[in-house]
């Protein structure tokens, strides 16, 4: 500590930090303790992340029926860990299966809304994606990502069940790259498309 | 406790859809209710005035989610009154068949969604992986899951496969099995009778003047049915009865009818398509070819002016009708105007009515009982 | 009969052994004893209560794995192989080499070894195999079991959200209170006589005291959050679980006269040294204590306050995050209680079934009774939690609110008083106190006229008698004209319109 | 089979119908007519057209004197371009079914061959041509059948037809916030994207031509 014109004789409580934090932090630095910590744990929280995605019960339409399916015997997506929670708040994944109308959209941005990061949205089947057979028509939007950022789309009228776990799993490939990031800080991560090699 | 709104809607695991219903309770009793609808609506009757009659079907699918192979039906048969097509009667048995299955498909699919209103959870799984075999049939017919655009003006849109009858015949006689176990599973719990006798009354001459119809309707012991006063397709030379329900009370069917009535529709169903399978012209192992007379008859494609198509149709969940006027686009291509009455468009606000006076938690076994589709509701 | 397996005893033994000589000629000399019995209880209570939560990992498995057989599913698959594996061939990242100074290189060798030698069956299904976590040529080994781990870890990732208008103070401590206080019931619960973390005197009036704390969580839980589902949730639990906590302590207090103690340990003891466990003596009681503890963990049939059809999750559906996670954890906590209680006063405790007839056989007898007390016990808590609560969860419809009250006023209460009356008369005209044995195999004071276990026997012919009579008497008087009445079977035709 | 209606049996119903409808309404404009649908058994039906005037008047009779229970559909049409006494056109269809008191324990089941008169199943149509003017209106019959009024509401909603009498209008299906007067089912207003329908004139898609490009977003 050079002589920079301090009172070296009141105790200096700001410098005792800094001596320590400076000690900890070399410390840190040569045992490479938070490099440890954050492959690890960060491994292990995305693995967690990425392993329970709990699904909105929202159904909208047709899709929202191969969303049930989807649940059942045949395709079973609690193999993935994929569960439906009928709280917003309980969450990760907003699952858009059905067209979006006008009198449906504050309403959809504000389930969006209810939900605790880190949390994404799947647009399920061409109306969710594009308005799909609806797009001529005066009360639906053309597709969900007008109002909400969306990060898997699944093509399909209605796709299949097997279609949404594998959108499920393209949206575990994601978590993997992006990890718990919040929403509103994945603008550049483009978003993917199932079957789309 | 004073007397509060609840909004339960648009996302609320009772609406089965996309609609809100307003409660006003008083503790646990509720005092008055409000139905909203509207929440997905498409505005498919304004597409279709642009689209051509056959460009038409697909939207009629959409129409309901989980009936799709009879919305589609019941448009083609207000197509055929306008354009004035004629029909060959093999492909009348397989628009029968293909309905029937379709009935029992979303009748599992209203057991699926029923039993989670009242608490039990196996029971949606179960009538799912079954509803799995009926949908197995229905894509060898249209080719897909859910929406087969399978019907045409005029006939099918392929004859059924070489061996469908055999798997269909296997299929339905193991399902007439299964219902007998639901059934063992459901009328012998006490709690499943507790939670449905008693519970949601509605009277017939309240329900026919509401305009309620179907299954709702008969399990207040009403006998109507379209196939029965109006058969439209080949319904008058199969083997079946309209399944009626003897309502206990002066009040009328309670939940516990209702779920009887759809049981012993799905039963009927079965009778039904096993018979029609047998009779049906041509042989049941017989693959015509797309396009053969024997299947599809070549109908006029535009429509004068001034000409109207109707028709009456039991859809799953009612009688579905489209009324259809000619003439649209200049040429007569498109429909000029195509209506579309929904069976539970009229009922959902008849529902609402329905539970003043009952608890909160009787909400979802009335609800669930009629078996709301919103997608025909809101169009 | 003490449980050969004394771990409280061995640890206090090894505590008093090593800290007493070491303090020697310190200051802390004197108080030594204390100072070693500090330690010891530290050690004891930390040990008895990991025990106790990570063995509860193993219910929500049971469960989850038991209601995907009743759904015919296959149920979760999640296994730690995802950890490297990856998904949908996008690797996780090795993370082992990541590490710094190479530490994790071994590891890395290892996996690959694994990976190499015991992975997928067959390299056409290694897609199959990688999205159902097949880790063991092409088996998975615990399928499922680290799910929750999954999803516990998962609540810790999530944003932690206060609604807008909620009462925050009550809103953030009810969760406290309602887990806090179920963390309490762990710690008088024994895995076996030598193993417990504390053993008060009156243990089963304690057990039902910290019971009864928890609702008041949930209804300021229900209230703060300031939403009308929660608010009803939150009043509807406040209403059962006041109406079943009645009956649920007289039917405590009813083993406890029967047993002549209200101490969780001696009423195992009682049960061995007597002769008979109390589900053979009091099977009403047994009913009464698993149908209360159903409505007092909340789980289907009695789940109206988070009856998730009209309210969407009833009390906590406000909560997210780790709240959630925490009060799911509690809930599940209260349920693996039930289920100890249940087997200690009901199932012999640590007591292996037929203890004193097995036992007496030369050598499998040894053999049998070297089974440790708490593996026993462990595994008829997760018995009862399979049987009871999972199966009546998956197979039941819930009952409604009034009907939950009217049952456990007018039906319960009745019954729990007369179970009291009935145990009072066995414990003072049936019970013979001299042939009390605590022995191995057992005493012998419920045997009456010279007859072996004549008490027990007969009091479970005539409860199942009763119950099978009720069974058919519920099929028969329940109106039959109510059951199959279509009316299609009969050809139309028969009847003319307008007459019957 | 037995258990259904027969043609003959649902021809005299209608012939019956007409007889008492022209009996009773004869001279007063509105005409009636037995017609018959095209598609599969070509079932009669019954249909009636009426100026609005007198709609009311023979809605009653229907419902009271010809047992017509049951209001199945409402339907409103749009013709810009159609004549002076035809602007706007407002279609009801009716069924006619069997229903008696129900005690407890009872039920009914009618056996087709057995049924007469008022009990014969029957369809009605109802056509009320409105002038062609802004604002067409016509009575309502919400208090006469239940099944209309939420028919009604969602007539007024697309449509723009306003009933006369109708308690409670309100919006059922377009958002209630939708600005006053848009009635997406008039014919003023086009869908989306409506000057791009070449790419559906060819259903097989073979002529499609990227014409549209750059016009649709």
């Amino acid at each position: 500590m050079a002589d920079t014109g301090e009172n070296f004789a009141a105790f200096n409580s700001r410098a005792l930090v800094e001596m320590v934090g400076g000690v900890t932090d070399e410390a840190l630095k040569v045992t490479k303790i938070k490099q440890f910590l954050s492959v690890l744990a960060g491994r292990f929280f995305n693995w967690a992340g990425r392993k329970s995605l709990f699904t909105l019960h929202l159904g909208i339409k047709c899709c929202a029926i191969e969303m049930a399916a989807a649940a059942t015997p045949r395709f079973d997506g609690d193999r993935f860990g994929v569960l439906f929670r009928s709280s917003p708040r309980q969450s990760d994944v907003l699952l858009v299966n059905g067209p979006v109308s006008k009198k449906f959209a504050d309403k959809i941005v504000r389930l969006w809304e209810q939900m605790p990061e880190p949390k994404y949205c799947i647009a399920m089947g061409e109306c969710a994606i594009s308005g799909g057979p609806y797009f001529q028509s005066y009360n639906i939007l053309e597709g969900v990502d007008t109002v909400i950022p969306v990060d898997v789309y699944i093509p399909g009228c209605p796709p299949r069940p097997e279609a949404l776990i594998d959108g499920f799993g393209l949206l575990r490939e994601k978590i993997i790259r992006i990890g718990g990031a919040p929403s509103s800080e994945r603008e550049s991560e483009k978003p993917l498309i199932v079957g789309d090699e | 406790m004073a007397q509060m709104w609840i909004t339960m809607g648009p996302q609320h695991p009772m609406t089965h859809g996309l609609w809100t219903l307003r409660v006003k309770v008083d503790g646990e009793t509720v005092v008055d209710t409000e139905a909203e609808l509207g929440y997905i609506h498409r505005g498919v009757e304004k597409i279709c005035e642009s689209r051509d009659f056959t460009q038409v079907t697909p939207y009629c699918d959409r129409l309901c989610y989980v009936s799709a192979m009879t919305w589609a039906n019941s448009y083609i048969y207000a197509a055929e009154d306008l354009l004035e097509a004629d029909v060959p009667e093999r492909a009348e048995y397989i628009r029968l068949i293909s309905a029937e299955l379709q009935r029992l498909a979303s009748h599992l699919m209203w057991l699926g969604a029923f039993g989670p209103d009242i608490g039990n959870l196996t029971l949606m799984t179960w009538c799912m992986r079954d509803r799995e075999m009926f949908l197995d049939l229905l894509q060898e017919l249209g080719g897909s899951r859910m929406h087969y655009n399978y019907p045409r003006i005029g006939g099918v849109k392929r004859d059924i496969p070489v061996g469908f009858a055999d798997r269909m015949i296997a299929k339905v006689k193991l399902f007439e099995r299964r219902i007998d176990e639901y059934e063992m599973m459901l009328d012998e719990s006490t709690i499943w009778l507790v939670r449905l006798q008693g519970v949601g009354y509605a009277n017939a001459e309240e329900m026919v003047e509401a305009g309620v119809s179907g299954p709702n309707v008969r399990a207040a012991g009403v006998n109507y049915d379209v196939r029965w006063a109006h058969p439209y397709s080949v319904y008058d030379e199969v083997d079946w009865e309209p399944a009626v329900e003897k309502p206990t009370s002066v009040k009328g069917a309670d939940c516990y009818d209702r779920y009887r009535v759809r049981m012993e529709e799905m039963r009927q169903s079965c009778r039904m398509v096993l018979d029609a399978i047998e009779k049906i012209p041509g042989g049941k192992n017989t693959n015509y070819a797309n396009g053969d007379e024997m299947i599809y008859q070549k109908a006029p494609t535009r429509a004068p002016e001034g000409a109207t198509g109707f028709s009456n149709y039991e859809c799953t969940r009612g009688a579905s009708q489209f009324y259809i006027q000619g003439g649209g686009d200049g040429r007569g291509k498109n429909p000029y105007r195509l209506s579309i009455r929904s069976p539970m468009f009229i009922t959902i606000p008849f529902v609402a009515k329905t539970m003043i006076g009952y608890k909160v938690a009787d909400i979802p076994a009335i609800m669930g009982s009629f078996d709301p589709c919103i997608g025909e509701t809101d169009r | 009969m003490d449980d050969a397996y004394d771990l409280r005893g061995l640890i206090f033994d090894l505590v008093d052994k090593t800290i007493p000589p070491l303090l020697e000629d310190t200051p802390l000399e004197e108080s030594s004893g204390q100072i070693a019995f500090g330690l010891a209880t530290f050690a004891v209570v930390n040990i008895v209560f990991l025990m106790l939560f990570f063995s509860q990992f193993a219910i929500l498995w049971i469960e989850r794995k038991a209601v995907a057989r009743m759904n015919d599913r296959r149920g979760a698959t999640t296994a730690l192989r995802s950890l490297w594996v990856g998904e949908n061939g996008v690797t996780a990242g090795e993370w082992w080499n990541m590490l710094p100074f190479g530490l994790g290189k071994p590891v890395g060798a290892v996996n690959k070894w694994l990976n190499k030698k015991f992975g997928n069956r067959d390299e056409k299904f290694a897609t199959v195999d990688r999205v159902n976590n097949r880790s063991w040529m092409g088996y998975s080994i615990f399928p499922g079991f680290f799910q929750n781990v999954a999803d516990g870890m998962k609540f810790l990732l999530k944003e932690h959200m206060v609604p807008q208008r909620a009462d925050k103070l009550i809103f953030e401590v009810s969760p406290f209170l309602i887990v806090s206080s179920t963390l309490l019931i762990l710690g008088i619960i024994p895995l076996s006589s030598g193993i417990y973390a504390t053993n008060p005197e009156l243990s089963i009036l304690y057990a039902i005291a910290i019971f009864g704390i928890a609702p008041i969580g949930v209804f300021f839980a229900g209230w703060s959050s300031n939403n009308k589902y929660t608010l009803i949730g939150g009043i509807r639990s406040a209403a059962q679980l006041t109406a079943y906590e009645i009956p649920l302590l007289l039917t405590l207090l009813s083993v406890a006269v029967l047993s002549g103690t209200f101490n969780i340990i001696d009423s195992v003891h009682f049960q061995h040294s007597a002769g008979a466990w109390n589900l053979f003596l009091m099977p009403l009681g047994a009913g009464l204590f698993l149908l209360t503890m159903i409505a007092e963990v909340e789980r289907v049939p009695f789940d109206m306050p988070e009856a998730e059809a009209e309210l969407v999750e009833g009390w906590w559906t406000e909560y997210g995050g780790m709240r959630f996670g925490m009060l799911f954890m509690a809930e599940y906590i209260r349920t693996y209680a039930a289920c100890f209680l249940f087997t200690h006063f009901f199932l012999g405790g640590w007591h292996l079934p037929f203890q004193g007839l097995i036992g007496s056989i030369p050598v499998l007898g040894d053999l049998y009774l070297l089974i440790p007390g708490a593996v026993v016990v462990l595994l008829k808590a997760w018995l009862v939690f399979l049987l009871v609560f999972v199966w009546a969860r998956f197979s039941l419809a819930r009952i409604r609110t009034d009907q939950i009250l009217e049952f456990g006023w007018r039906i319960l209460l009745p019954l729990a008083v007369f179970q009291l009356v009935l145990s009072a008369v066995y414990r003072l005209y049936l019970f013979d106190p001299s042939a009390m044995d605590d022995g191995t195999y057992g005493g012998t004071s419920w045997d009456a006229l010279g007859v072996p276990f004549l008490i027990p026997a007969i009091t479970t012919v005539i409860w199942l008698g009763i119950f099978f009579l009720m069974l058919n008497d519920e099929d028969k008087s329940g109106n039959t004209e109510r059951m199959f009445h279509v009316y299609t079977d009969k050809p139309a035709g028969t009847y003319v319109p307008g007459q019957e | 089979m037995g258990t259904t209606v027969t043609l003959s049996q649902n021809e005299a119903a209608a012939n019956d119908c007409l007889a008492a409808i022209n009996d009773r309404f004869s001279g007063s404009g509105v005409v009636a007519s037995v017609e018959r649908h095209s598609n599969a058994k070509k079932y009669a039906f019954v249909r009636i057209t009426t100026p609005p005037q007198h709609w009311q008047a023979l809605a009653k009779w229907l419902r009271f004197d010809l047992g017509v229970n049951y209001c199945s559909m409402v339907t409103g049409t749009h013709y810009p371009e159609g004549p002076q006494e035809r602007g706007w056109e407002v279609a009801y269809h009716f069924l006619r079914q069997p229903i008696t008191d129900q005690l407890p324990n009872t039920h009914t089941v009618y056996v087709a061959e057995k049924l007469d008169g008022r009990l014969i199943p029957m369809e009605f149509e109802v056509l009320i041509p409105l002038e062609n003017n802004d604002s067409p209106t016509v009575p309502t019959v919400q208090h006469i059948w239940g099944g209309a009024d939420w028919n009604e509401k969602e007539t007024w909603d697309l449509v723009g037809i306003k009933f006369e009498g109708h308690k409670n209008m309100h919006r059922v299906l377009n958002p209630h916030d939708s600005p006053e007067g848009f009635h997406p089912l008039q014919k003023q207003h086009k869908i989306r994207y409506h000057d791009h329908n070449e790419m559906y004139d060819d259903a097989q898609g073979f002529g499609r031509k990227p014409a549209d490009e750059g016009r649709i977003k």
